[in-house]
């Protein structure tokens, strides 16, 4: 199981991975994807990492304790939810900002992009609590 | 002014979150518990006071309209069922920071119980038929962790029964959803009002709304469904039984009364008159019959939920004013009534170190707060006149006699002699029964009958508005009759909720 | 093919059903798994096969102009299929300590059925004659 | 007890009860200012608004009937207080028994002072309530907690059919307001619910008063402190059911129902418990079944109509108010002084305290109904009030007449037996009690006599009143000593001769019917025993059956109610028409449907672990195909993503769970069943989902999200901004699942810290 090849190979699939799924995030708006598919591709990754490399290298590499990746994801997400509020309008309602100028490309950047953030931190927080929890036990 | 509707779902789930953001010890995690109950409470609060002025508040999430968006919807029956809510929020949350192990609030508590208020008001306020299912399992999911994070044998062998018959109710509300989505094309509850009448046949409308009854049946613990109940309530701490017996399986009640007042009313015959009718018969009579075989308290208690929950089924069933009114109060009043019980059943285990009948005792003698706390509860469950539950069984029974089904008015009342039979029972055994002498010559005989000031508060504080609701009713039947009037003539309702449709 | 699919979400029910029936707690997360699937097909059904083509508007247009699959049953499938695979999860992690702690996961084991059954006659005589 | 007269908190004890005895004092004086105004006829009364919405008002009346009440209750309540006083000397709960004690009083108050019924009923389960609380009081005694509980769940059922009676009357068209009637509103009798509001009020006064087939919770309702029965056993409680029936006789009486059930209840209660009177040794026990006659006696003459049978009924009831709260005062003296009430261990006693023995001996007297004394009065009007019976006069002039010869012989029992005679030696000498204690029990005797001389006082200012209130003939009501020769007279000579007998032969007489009791098959008290017994031991059984612990008997049950529930409503509605699925051109989805159906027998048929997640994976992955085939990219990748995850975890938890090969296999005859429940259950979801499909879905929501998505929402992914932004807050409880799923999983297998 822990051979060199293997850790090299899953090293390598890991950034893969975690770009993919940063990938799929970022396009969720417009094309299939979303926070959704982006944490479950990445929390894959992990568990692959984990059962490659052994829980403790996920701990270390994420740095983070998984589950305190997995509530700030939720308060992203209920938070994206006030801008509005302070706008007058009701809770969760959209605000979008537009960079650029009208003639060439436009980003518009919207709450609900920080909303699919917290949906995206979340679920892989989750993933990662309970794949460390169990492969550790 | 829509966050009025929004304020008592996300204040303490962000209690929750700053919780585990600031991961605070355990004294501080106490401290938070209670700040974020008091907004909670506040909040609760503000929305009531805001729904008697204004009648029906609506919010439209994400300012999209209904029935596109999700709205949440404040009528009086929800907006009071989410005070109640908070209330006994704030009540178990001054209660467990005696009664918790340091342990379960590392293990996250004070977290899984403010998210589950916060769901519980979330399927109160909500008026979409797919978020309802959504709040359903946040509350499931948090019930869930609550249930089984003690870890003793016996939560796990009882959580299985919950976990297990709770996700088949699930599933089964799911397909409902679907199905109704169908037929309908829609899952807005007030749309769905006008939609159900539209559908070319109404046998599917019938029995789809069955399904919908199997499944919110399972969460109310109806008759015969409610077999993960008693299997999974009596290992629970007093703390989270109380809010578990309070709230949870109430929202099944209420989601029941919900559906079939705004939604389900175009087979009464079949739906509300014969099966509801039964089945609220069947449920107060097994209930009742099952307490009164008993020895421990959290299981006499946990079989008074079913039999309890067959009235406000009653009251749905008959659908008259009278009816729901009294349904709405027993709601009320057993929230109150029935965690209060559960609270007090905590501190009987403090000062007694037991739960069960046969080794707990002394405590009338010993601790004169507890026995009021417990006798003013335990007499307003069993509807002893001027207490709260007394009025709300009269209205009931008045309500069945009004509709000419004396046997179900007789049945009532023999159900609450029962009821008044289990609860002396416990107060003749746990109270007035000298304290038994410890089995083993060294085990510590605590019968001081001491308990904490933390949990003695609630219970008593619970008791008094116990007391005075009993005594100050009118303006509670009132408010009962506009809500049930709301609920019977849902075109308020509808026209606030899509009233802004373009 | 509506139709079909509706003979296929009853077939997998009942084959849920049956599994979740079974004693045998493992089945019944098998089944649970089996139950989630049917239920999203028939969200998926119910909302009508319409047409293979996704719900996105393409670059250049501003709304959905052209007929597509519909869109609302998707993302409720979406959040279904999320929250099954959470309680699932949760299930087998139960299952897991319950098998810890007890041993078994046999349903019919009197050590998964114990819910603390009490007895009460006490309080009261046996049936005596003249007692009054 | 005994040692309570050392202790120091005794002058407490004596201060509460002093001050407390202000309030029944207080009330007593009110009633006094009343009273000159409602003997001349008034009815005063008072209404404030409580539940308006329910028509409950605290409105309150006070006629005749409710002051010859009132002025028992009050006058007995503060003889009572100042009693227990003393009794109640040094006992460490005298805070909770004077609480107790006044919270019962003033619901007693209510009862007969109530104009509104529900007000009455509200005072009526107040009495209940505290009466257990009372009757309870020395509760580290089992035997005094079963009493209790028996006297509650007793008077309690009764209390539930009067509140059914009184619902009923209110929707039989009358009211919850007794003036009402008073003032001629009474036509209920015609009506048919009229049957049942009569045996629901009976039930509950019938209860309440210790009626047969009732009467047994009162003699074991001796447990409650001696006081206590004085105040309520004797003078209060248990005859709010004779309020009850007399309060309803302007209503509900005069049918042939009513009159035949009072006069032959009430009389058989008179003299069965008459005859019971003679088999306790306890003092209290004799009492208290001298008492269920009495009330036999005056429920018999209420069910009569005429002024003389009524008259007979309050004279009776204030006769006996007298003399029975005077015996159990002095019997409770006995007891505090010489620490048993056992007539076996007890004699000569009257000339160590004088005082009691002077009350006794004037309360028995009256008890016995010897001229001069108020019995007197009250026997002879009740034989002329018998022989006025409508109903089966004869039958209530035998029972009369033996009843009373019962009760002389009692009388004479309880005199003579403590008081008469030489004292045992077990027994130490004996003084009269403090003052406290013994005024009751004298000014009660002492009332006998005045009474009994003077009957013109009683029968102008109290009994007429009284009767008038509730009997509308008014005929004029005069007591006199003395009523000529007549055959009420020649009956009080019987009765004091056949009493003369029974007294001589009250020894076999006790034991012969003991032994009667003993053998009759049903008894009462022993049904309530066995009733009990019986129903606990059903209740067992029906749980034992229902809540078995077992997993497959729930899920069955559940899944047998899905079945019928959803099929009853289309049996009744006709069966739907299912079309034979049109097959259509999708030939590879139908390939993936044959798949998906090959792997879901698949893992039905798994005898493996390996092979069950190999179906359940190729299922997962086959509905993912269905999905993209059908226009839901984002489903089928967020499906399969999910299907490998589940792949993961599924295998990590997996290999630590026993293995599918050790379970046993379901018999037969079960795999048989479930199949059965399966196929229904399948069944049900698949003809619904048919059902659903042969109309056309309405897709006006998937419309304005296709043509807002993009414009107001920013997104050209209509599934994503669904998710995100128009039913973001599902979304968001959605993510809270996942996040708690993951903190109850990690809670679950955490390593415990400190052991719980």
């Amino acid at each position: 199981m822990r051979s060199v090849i293997l850790k090299t190979a899953t090293r390598l699939m890991v950034g893969l991975i975690l770009i993919f799924a940063f990938y799929l995030l970022l396009r969720g708006h417009h094309e299939p994807g979303g926070g959704f598919a982006a944490a479950l591709v990445a929390g894959t990754g992990f568990a692959l990492f984990a059962i490659a490399e052994g829980p403790a290298k996920v701990r270390t590499a994420v740095r983070l304790r998984p589950t305190l990746i997995g509530m700030p994801g939720l308060a992203v997400a209920a938070l994206s939810g006030l801008p509005a509020v302070f706008a007058g309008k009701p809770f969760l309602t959209g605000i979008w900002w537009t960079l650029g100028d009208p003639g060439s490309g436009q980003l518009t950047i919207g709450t609900p992009l920080f909303f699919d953030i917290g949906v995206f931190l979340a679920v892989l927080g989750a993933i990662l609590s309970i794949i460390l929890g169990l492969e550790e036990h | 002014m829509s966050m009025l509707l929004v304020w008592p779902i996300l204040l303490p789930m962000l209690t929750a979150i700053t919780t585990v953001l600031c991961r605070a010890k355990v004294g501080a995690a106490h401290w938070m518990a209670l700040v974020g109950a008091a907004l909670h409470l506040s909040a609760a609060v503000a929305l009531l006071a805001a729904v008697i002025e204004g009648q029906i508040l609506v919010a439209h999430m994400g300012n999209w309209p209904a029935p596109f968006g999700i709205v949440l919807v404040a009528d009086y029956f929800s907006a009071v069922m989410v005070l109640i809510t908070a209330v006994i929020h704030s009540a178990v949350m001054v209660y467990s920071r005696s009664d918790i192990e340091s342990d379960l609030v590392r293990a996250g508590y004070y977290v899984f119980m403010q998210i589950l208020a916060g769901a519980v008001c979330g399927a109160f306020l909500t008026g979409d038929l797919f978020n309802l299912y959504v709040w359903f399992e946040v509350m499931l999911m948090a019930s869930f962790g609550l249930l089984v994070m003690g870890r003793r044998v016996s939560q796990l062998t009882g959580g299985i029964k919950y976990v297990t018959l709770n996700l088949v109710s699930t599933l089964l509300f799911l397909a409902a959803i679907g199905l109704i989505y169908g037929m309908t094309g829609t899952l807005n509850m007030a749309d769905l009002h006008a939609k159900v009448a539209l559908v070319p046949q109404p046998a599917l409308v019938t029995a789809a709304a069955m399904l919908l009854m199997v499944a919110f049946g399972i969460k109310a613990a109806l008759f015969p469904l409610f077999f993960w109940l008693p299997a999974s309530y009596p290992t629970l701490p007093a703390a989270v039984a109380a809010f578990f017996s309070g709230l949870l399986s109430k929202v099944g009640v209420y989601a029941m009364i919900r559906m079939f007042t705004l939604v389900f009313t175009t087979d009464t015959g079949v739906t509300h008159h014969a099966i509801l009718f039964g089945v609220a018969g069947f449920t107060m009579l097994f209930g009742v019959v099952s307490a009164a075989a008993q020895m421990e308290m959290r299981r006499i208690l946990s079989f008074h939920i079913i039999s309890q929950i067959g009235y406000m089924i009653l009251g749905l069933s008959l659908l008259t004013p009278l009816a729901l009114a009294g349904a709405i109060i027993y709601l009320l009043h057993n929230i109150l009534a029935k965690a209060n019980l559960f609270l007090a059943s905590g501190l009987v285990r403090q000062a007694t170190g037991s739960f069960h009948l046969e080794r707990a005792g002394g405590l009338y003698k010993n601790n004169g707060w507890v026995s009021i706390g417990f006798l003013v509860s335990a007499l307003a469950l069993a509807g002893m006149p001027p207490l709260s539950g007394f009025w709300a069984k009269l209205l009931v029974i008045r309500a069945t006699l009004e509709s000419h089904h004396y046997a179900m008015a007789i049945l009532a009342a023999v159900v609450g002699l029962l009821t008044l039979f289990s609860m002396i029972k416990i107060w003749a055994e746990v109270f007035w029964k000298p304290a038994p002498a410890p089995k083993d010559p060294g085990g510590k005989a605590s019968v001081g009958g001491q308990v904490s000031a933390w949990m003695l508060a609630p219970v008593l504080v619970l008791a008094g508005i116990t007391l005075v609701l009993g005594l100050c009713m009118e303006p509670v039947i009132r408010f009962a009759e506009i809500a049930a009037g709301q609920l019977l003539d849902p075109r308020a309702y509808v026209t606030a909720v899509l009233g802004g449709t373009p | 093919m509506e139709g079909v699919l509706a003979l296929l979400v009853g077939l997998v029910f009942a084959a849920a059903i049956y599994l979740m029936l079974s004693g045998v707690l493992v089945r019944f997360v098998f089944g649970f798994a089996l139950a989630s699937n049917a239920v999203n097909l028939l969200i998926f059904t119910a909302g009508r096969l319409a047409h293979d083509r996704p719900p996105l508007i393409s670059v250049g247009q501003e709304v959905l102009s052209e007929p597509a699959a519909n869109a609302l049953p998707q993302a409720l499938i979406l959040t279904a299929i999320v929250i099954g695979f959470a309680m699932l999860t949760f299930l087998l992690v139960l299952l897991y300590r319950t098998y810890a702690e007890t041993g078994t996961l046999n349903a019919d084991d009197p050590r998964l059925m114990d819910e603390m059954q009490e007895d009460d006659t006490r309080g009261t005589h046996p049936p005596e004659r003249g007692a009054a | 007890m005994a040692s309570a007269k050392t202790d120091p908190h005794a002058s407490g004890t004596a201060r509460i009860g002093l001050y407390s005895s202000l309030l029944p004092l207080g009330l007593l004086i009110g009633l006094f200012y009343c009273w000159p105004a409602v003997a001349a006829g008034k009815v005063i009364s008072v209404s404030y608004p409580w539940m308006p919405s329910l028509d409950l008002y605290l409105s309150f009346r006070l006629d005749g009937l409710s002051l010859l009440f009132g002025l028992i209750i009050c006058g007995a309540g503060v003889l009572v207080t100042l009693y227990s006083a003393g009794y109640m000397a040094g006992h460490p709960q005298t805070g909770r028994y004077f609480f107790f004690l006044h919270s019962f009083m003033l619901s007693m108050l209510g009862i007969v002072t109530a104009d509104n019924l529900l007000l009455l009923f509200v005072c009526w389960e107040g009495t209940t309530v505290f009466s257990y609380l009372l009757i309870g009081f020395d509760h580290e005694s089992g035997k005094a907690r079963d009493n209790a509980r028996q006297a509650l769940l007793v008077t309690g059922a009764g209390g539930l059919a009067l509140l059914i009676g009184i619902l009923l009357l209110k929707l039989a068209g009358g009211s919850y307001t007794i003036s009402h009637w008073m003032d001629g509103g009474g036509t209920i009798r015609a009506h048919s619910l009229y049957p049942f509001i009569l045996i629901t009020v009976l039930l509950g006064a019938f209860t309440k008063s210790a009626q047969f087939p009732f009467h047994f919770w009162l003699p074991n309702a001796m447990s409650a402190p001696t006081p206590i029965s004085a105040f309520l056993h004797a003078a209060t409680m248990v005859k709010a059911g004779i309020y009850l029936l007399m309060r309803f006789h302007p209503l509900l009486g005069g049918t042939t129902a009513w009159m035949c059930t009072l006069v032959i209840v009430g009389g058989l209660t008179a003299v069965w418990s008459a005859l019971q009177a003679f088999g306790p040794l306890d003092l209290k026990r004799v009492l208290a079944f001298t008492t269920t006659m009495a009330l036999g006696m005056m429920t018999m003459f209420l069910g009569g109509q005429s002024a003389p049978v009524l008259t007979a009924a309050a004279t009776f009831l204030l006769v006996h108010a007298l003399y029975k709260a005077a015996l159990f005062l002095a019997v409770g003296i006995i007891d505090h002084e010489t620490g048993t009430r056992q007539l076996d261990r007890l004699g000569g006693l009257g000339r160590g305290m004088p005082l009691t023995a002077l009350a006794v001996a004037a309360a028995a007297c009256s008890m016995a109904g010897f001229p001069l004394f108020f019995g007197f009065i009250g026997k002879e009007i009740m034989y002329a009030g018998a022989l006025a019976e409508d109903m089966f006069p004869q039958f209530a002039t035998v029972a009369a007449v033996l009843a009373n010869a019962l009760m002389t012989a009692v009388a004479a029992v309880v005199l003579l037996g403590p008081f008469a005679g030489r004292r045992p030696s077990a027994l130490p000498a004996v003084h009269d009690p403090s003052w406290t204690m013994w005024l009751g029990p004298v000014i009660l005797g002492m009332l006998g006599i005045v009474f009994g001389v003077n009957p013109e006082w009683v029968s102008a200012y109290i009994i007429q009143p009284a009767v008038w209130a509730f009997h509308p003939a008014r005929e004029e009501v005069l007591l006199t000593l003395f009523h000529g020769f007549n055959m009420p007279l020649l009956l009080s000579a019987v009765t004091l001769s056949l009493g003369a007998l029974f007294y001589g032969v009250r020894r076999p007489l006790g034991r012969m019917i003991t032994s009667i009791a003993e053998r009759l098959p049903l008894s009462a008290g022993g049904s309530y025993d066995t009733g009990l017994y019986w129903f606990l031991k059903g209740a067992k059984g029906i749980t034992r059956r229902l809540q078995n612990g077992s997993l497959h008997s729930y899920m069955t049950i559940i899944l047998l109610v899905l079945v019928a529930a959803v099929a009853w409503p289309w049996m009744q509605r006709g069966v739907l028409t299912h079309p034979w699925p049109n097959l259509g051109d999708h030939f590879a989805a139908i390939g993936v449907v044959l798949v998906i159906g090959a792997a879901t027998l698949v893992v039905l048929a798994a005898k493996n672990r390996l092979m069950a997640i190999g179906g359940l994976g190729a299922v997962g992955t086959g509905v993912a195909l269905i999905f993209l085939m059908f226009g839901a990219p984002d489903i089928a990748l967020t499906q399969l993503l999910i299907e490998t995850l589940t792949l993961i975890i599924v295998s990590l938890v997996l290999l630590r769970l026993p293995p599918l090969e050790a379970a046993k296999k379901r018999r037969a005859y079960r795999r048989v069943m479930d199949g059965a429940l399966a196929l229904g259950a399948g069944w049900v979801m698949a003809s619904l989902l048919m059902g659903v499909l042969q109309h056309p879905l309405d897709r006006s929501l998937t419309a304005f999200f296709e043509g807002h998505s993009y414009l107001a929402a920013h997104g050209r992914n209509i599934v994503n901004v669904i998710l995100v932004d128009f039913r973001a807050l599902d979304t968001f409880g959605e993510i809270t699942v996942v996040v708690l799923a993951a903190w109850a999983g990690v809670a679950l297998i955490r390593k415990t810290k400190e052991p719980s």
